[in-house]
């Protein structure tokens, strides 16, 4: 029987918290055929900068144990014409659409967040200031606390929308990152972005991708995501959006137990684009096996008490 | 009509050589829907040593006497991991198959006569494209290059379609010796501008060359190209393609979306 | 036919650049039956203290996707017993032993690290500054740049042996790091070390260990590891010791190529213990395949011009 | 004699109920060597779904009729992945296989009589353990508890080498209703102290109840724990038990070493 899967993230309230994370979901249009859009938590669209971006000349991917390296480099048709040509179709599918949000200066990410906040049709605004694959911006604030505290100054003064920025594990202490946004004014985090990683062709001696280095998500980094966003949730009031290496239910709940409010899912829609519905019938499974009404009622519900030794 | 996700069954598996073998799945459902070029992403469901689907040319639509779908082959050559586990795959395994996908061959064509033009696997597409032309009435001639006489495959198959056949190998084992791209050329000479549409799939430097001698001929030219796909779906970006459409600027299209089939002038190769 | 695979670590050389990692061999005696100790570049031994520990109770180690968790918490006899009872078999199989050292104080890693200097057939010191898994020391030292350079000094103080500091991933910036180890008179550095993870039950909403955190390990975390390598080799003049889900010879030659001296194989010697043959008979292939004479001439030659995008 | 890796074939699967089954290895070499109460580390060749291997006890050691082993056995019980593998694995899969490794049961025992205490999949050393002793000619009995009539195996197998039986189920559908350890407490209860050496293997609550039986009838006792292992070598230090050593103060040992057969009154349980 279908359990109460809703969650909020600040006053917006999404009827599941599985949401399409940035950059494996195109512009959601993609899959309107395949996937019910407003069936989803949300649906978070590929990084948009001012202007149309060319991203980086393929090979773009290359598949790690586990796991995939991307550089993309943020290809995309920028916030005019995404606001033209895909925002009023979203809408009409009933997506609650999240817009990940690129710049290479603080003034571009205001600048984008104001076009998007006079837009009709924008839930919230993710800060994407940890993409490691692009030269200028992206990651420069997201590894700096003063980066991340400025973006998130500028973009809260010009919008009244959910404010998300997305955080970069590439650090040595992410919770810190987490305390500093949410004292700029930020509604929520989103962690974990890609790590940065690189794969060599060892036959070539060259590299696999054309960036060299690219970004790893996937399954192969979930246990030190989940570390993360439970790190992260202890130290920050604001809701942490928590997404690395989700492929179904139990992991759902994993980073949700760990104090996730909402979840991406990124990689896995690549590998199987039904994930979505599998994941939601699996949730509603687990609260029925455990007898919970609610699913908001897990988030956090993580006993760190020791395990004993017994197996069986 | 949107792609689904068959979890398809091997119900044969022939090898034609140490690297190449057909594959038999049954996706009928997939069979239906597809158009010559089209693709699937598959993955065996055993599969955890790799995360992806990879992308496979739908190779044959098996029918039955009364011509509805039953199944659908791929031909898969070995290059790695998913492909070696297709190759050794056993009937009675499970292998997931999600289509059709990307933008197929065009069919409906002005011109008189259709050159299909195959380099090794690139042979894949055009089985069912040969299919079509035939059932179009549209005379048909496959230039069809391989490494030796070994791994030309499937000439049977294209022959009791009534289909010309021009077959060159690398090792002059069989057909004339060399490439495919020189007996196209020669040929393409006594062509009048327009009568005739070359498709051409195999090698990006075998397609780049195709495009350059039907350009040069005045002669219609469709590739299907060959990159690394994430998803097949439009999602990840990872599968681009440089192209320069009716005057436009250079740029990056997804190749799974917008191809794998382009138009041959349009692409800009590296 | 063999070819020469000899690397040099300072003044020391290795026979090849195969190195057993520390805490996934043992004190190396347990694999003696198994594999021809001096067969091997070296032998690094379990973490050690200069007194006993306990470490955690267990259970202390989950399987990931392509990796495992861990939190051993430093078990071992401390440097005294492994001095009477452990360094002179080695000795006598002709193993280089390189002892993984660790402190809770800058003190004890002096003085840990002066007992072994005076002891007799010890190779090399790397100094674990980098476990995920103690409360005091280790990864406090690590995440410091302070504290790496203070660690490295006072152990370059004590003794003549080279001294290679064991960096963790859990950074922001790992080669500023390198260069600390190499300004405070490193000989070398290796890494990586685990990376700090979690892994729930989510049917008990409990850890999978009683430590709840721990490392990660395995083929995994390869691609974040052969970034660092890479960013490390460029920017330090001392050899590299590289480490991180190597499995086979591929993977040896991956963290060579980027710029790595040696190797350390850890978790794949739990899942294969003759693991050591095969990449060594996997590396000789390689050279004769590519027409090298010697390994050596492999380290760092990493190409990074991109690849083209065409497959076929 | 070391342990050595034997990528062993898969004989026979034999499935006897939906969790359990017995997986004939092509493992002589191992078999070979092995003494009641060791363990292998295996791991299907073509599991790349998880990395580390997995420890079974060695269940039966198959001979020839000239008594040379030509295969062993193992009782798996489904508990994840590697063991539904197992449990599906079929005829010709390969299965890398390490041992035998760990410290044996002790079989010179000065006692007049065995007692053998299994719980569940805990029955799995107790084959070779039973011929050991009948070889040596000690009288043997077999307490062995399961959740059901259903879940009692290899009884016959028992009963052929003159065991006697004393069987509980949980359900009470078969032998005593109830734990394994009550009737065991009884038995002993008319034995005077050292006459009886008890084996015990199973869920590791079941075997603190049976030292401490043991212990409280001044029985000697010797119980095979498991813990969650990395490697089965030494090398990880993941699979510690504390104990108390003849007097030392309690500290973790590693029990694939140091075990998994310990003397039931050194271990500190949980
Ligand atoms: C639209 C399309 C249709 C295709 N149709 C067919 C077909 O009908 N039959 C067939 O045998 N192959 C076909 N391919 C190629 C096939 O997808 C690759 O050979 C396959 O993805 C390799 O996967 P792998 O796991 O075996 O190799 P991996 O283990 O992933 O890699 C091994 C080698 O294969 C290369 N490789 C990886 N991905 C691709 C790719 N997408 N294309 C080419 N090489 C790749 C890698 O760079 C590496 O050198 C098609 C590709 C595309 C894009
Ligand atoms: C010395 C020894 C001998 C054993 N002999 C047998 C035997 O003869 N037959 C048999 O069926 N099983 C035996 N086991 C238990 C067996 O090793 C585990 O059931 C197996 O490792 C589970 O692996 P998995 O991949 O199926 O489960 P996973 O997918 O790894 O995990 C699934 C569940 O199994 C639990 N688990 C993981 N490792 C162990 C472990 N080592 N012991 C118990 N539970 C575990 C996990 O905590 C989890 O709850 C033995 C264990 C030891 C230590
Ligand atoms: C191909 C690809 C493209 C991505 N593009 C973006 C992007 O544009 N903006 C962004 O913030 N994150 C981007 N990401 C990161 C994902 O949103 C997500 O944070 C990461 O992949 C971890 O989740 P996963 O393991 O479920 O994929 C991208 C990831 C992949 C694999
Ligand atoms: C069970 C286990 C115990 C470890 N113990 C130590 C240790 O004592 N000291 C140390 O510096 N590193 C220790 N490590 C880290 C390894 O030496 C190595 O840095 C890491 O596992 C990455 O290599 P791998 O992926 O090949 O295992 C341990 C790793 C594992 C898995
Ligand atoms: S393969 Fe993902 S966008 Fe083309
Ligand atoms: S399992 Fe590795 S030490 Fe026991």
């Amino acid at each position: 029987m279908a359990r109460d899967l809703r969650v909020r993230i600040g006053n917006l309230e999404l009827p599941n918290p599985l949401i399409a994370a940035s950059g494996c979901f195109g512009y959601g249009l993609e899959y309107e055929d395949l996937v019910d859009l407003s069936g989803l938590g949300g649906v978070c669209v590929k990084g948009l900068f001012m202007t149309e971006r060319e991203g980086h000349p393929p090979p773009r991917i290359v598949e790690t144990p586990a796991g995939m390296i991307n550089a993309i480099g943020l290809q995309g048709i920028g916030v005019h014409r995404f606001v033209r040509e895909k925002l009023p179709v979203l809408r009409e599918r009933g997506a609650r659409v999240f817009v990940n949000v690129c710049g290479s200066s603080i003034d571009e990410y205001a600048e984008v967040s104001r076009v998007l906040t006079q837009a009709e049709g924008v839930a919230a605004i993710e800060l994407n200031i940890s993409c490691p694959n692009i030269k200028e911006g992206g990651i420069q604030f997201g590894c700096s606390l003063l980066g991340t505290a400025q973006v998130v100054s500028a973009v809260r003064k010009v919008t009244h929308l959910p404010v998300i920025p997305k955080l970069t594990p590439n650090v040595t202490d992410v919770a810190s990152f987490a305390r500093a946004a949410e004292e700029s004014g930020a509604d929520a985090v989103s962690l974990v972005n890609t790590f940065l990683a690189m794969a060599i062709d060892v036959e070539a001696r060259r590299p696999t991708i054309t960036n060299v280095l690219g970004g790893l998500s996937g399954p192969a980094i979930r246990p030190i995501a989940v570390r993360m966003v439970w790190e992260c949730a202890q130290q920050v009031k604001i809701p942490v959006i928590g997404m690395g290496g989700i492929t179904d239910a139990r992991d759902t709940l994993e980073f949700m137990l760990a104090g996730a409010t909402a979840v991406q899912i990124g990689t896995a829609n690549f590998v199987d684009p039904f994930v979505w519905g599998k994941v939601l019938a699996g949730l509603d499974d687990y609260l029925d096996r455990h007898g919970f009404e609610r699913l908001a009622d897990l988030i956090g519900a993580f006993d760190p008490t020791p395990p004993k030794a017994v197996h069986a | 009509m949107p792609p689904i996700d068959v979890d398809a069954t091997v119900v044969a598996n022939r090898r034609l050589s140490r690297d190449y073998n057909v594959l038999t799945l049954s996706a009928a459902e997939v069979g239906a829907r597809t158009e010559p070029g089209q693709f699937v992403m598959v993955r065996p469901a055993a599969m955890t040593e790799t995360l992806l689907r990879r992308p496979f040319s739908v190779f044959e639509v098996i029918r039955d006497d009364r011509g509805t779908p039953t199944a659908i082959t791929l031909l898969n050559k070995r290059a790695g991991r998913t492909t070696a586990r297709l190759y050794d795959a056993e009937p009675g395994d499970r292998i997931a198959c999600l289509g059709p996908l990307g933008r197929p061959f065009t069919t409906d064509i002005a011109s008189q006569e259709a050159w299909m033009v195959a380099g090794g696997v690139g042979l894949a597409p055009f089985a069912t494209l040969a299919e079509a032309l035939v059932g179009r009435g549209t005379p048909a001639t496959l230039f069809y290059g391989a490494r030796s006489d070994a791994e030309l495959f499937y000439l049977d198959y294209f022959e009791r379609l009534g289909i010309t056949l021009v077959l060159t190998t690398e090792d002059g084992s069989r057909g004339e010796h060399g490439r495919v791209t020189v007996p196209l050329d020669r040929a393409l000479g006594d062509r009048a501008p327009g009568s005739t549409r070359v498709y051409a799939c195999g090698p990006e430097p075998m397609l780049a060359a195709v495009a350059e001698v039907a350009q040069r001929h005045h002669q219609p030219c469709e590739v299907s190209v060959e990159r690394t796909m994430g998803c097949g779906l439009g999602g990840c970006y990872s599968c681009v393609i440089k192209v320069r459409e009716n005057g436009t600027a250079p740029h990056f299209v997804r190749s799974c979306v917008a191809g794998p089939v382009f138009d041959g002038a349009e692409i800009v190769w590296d």
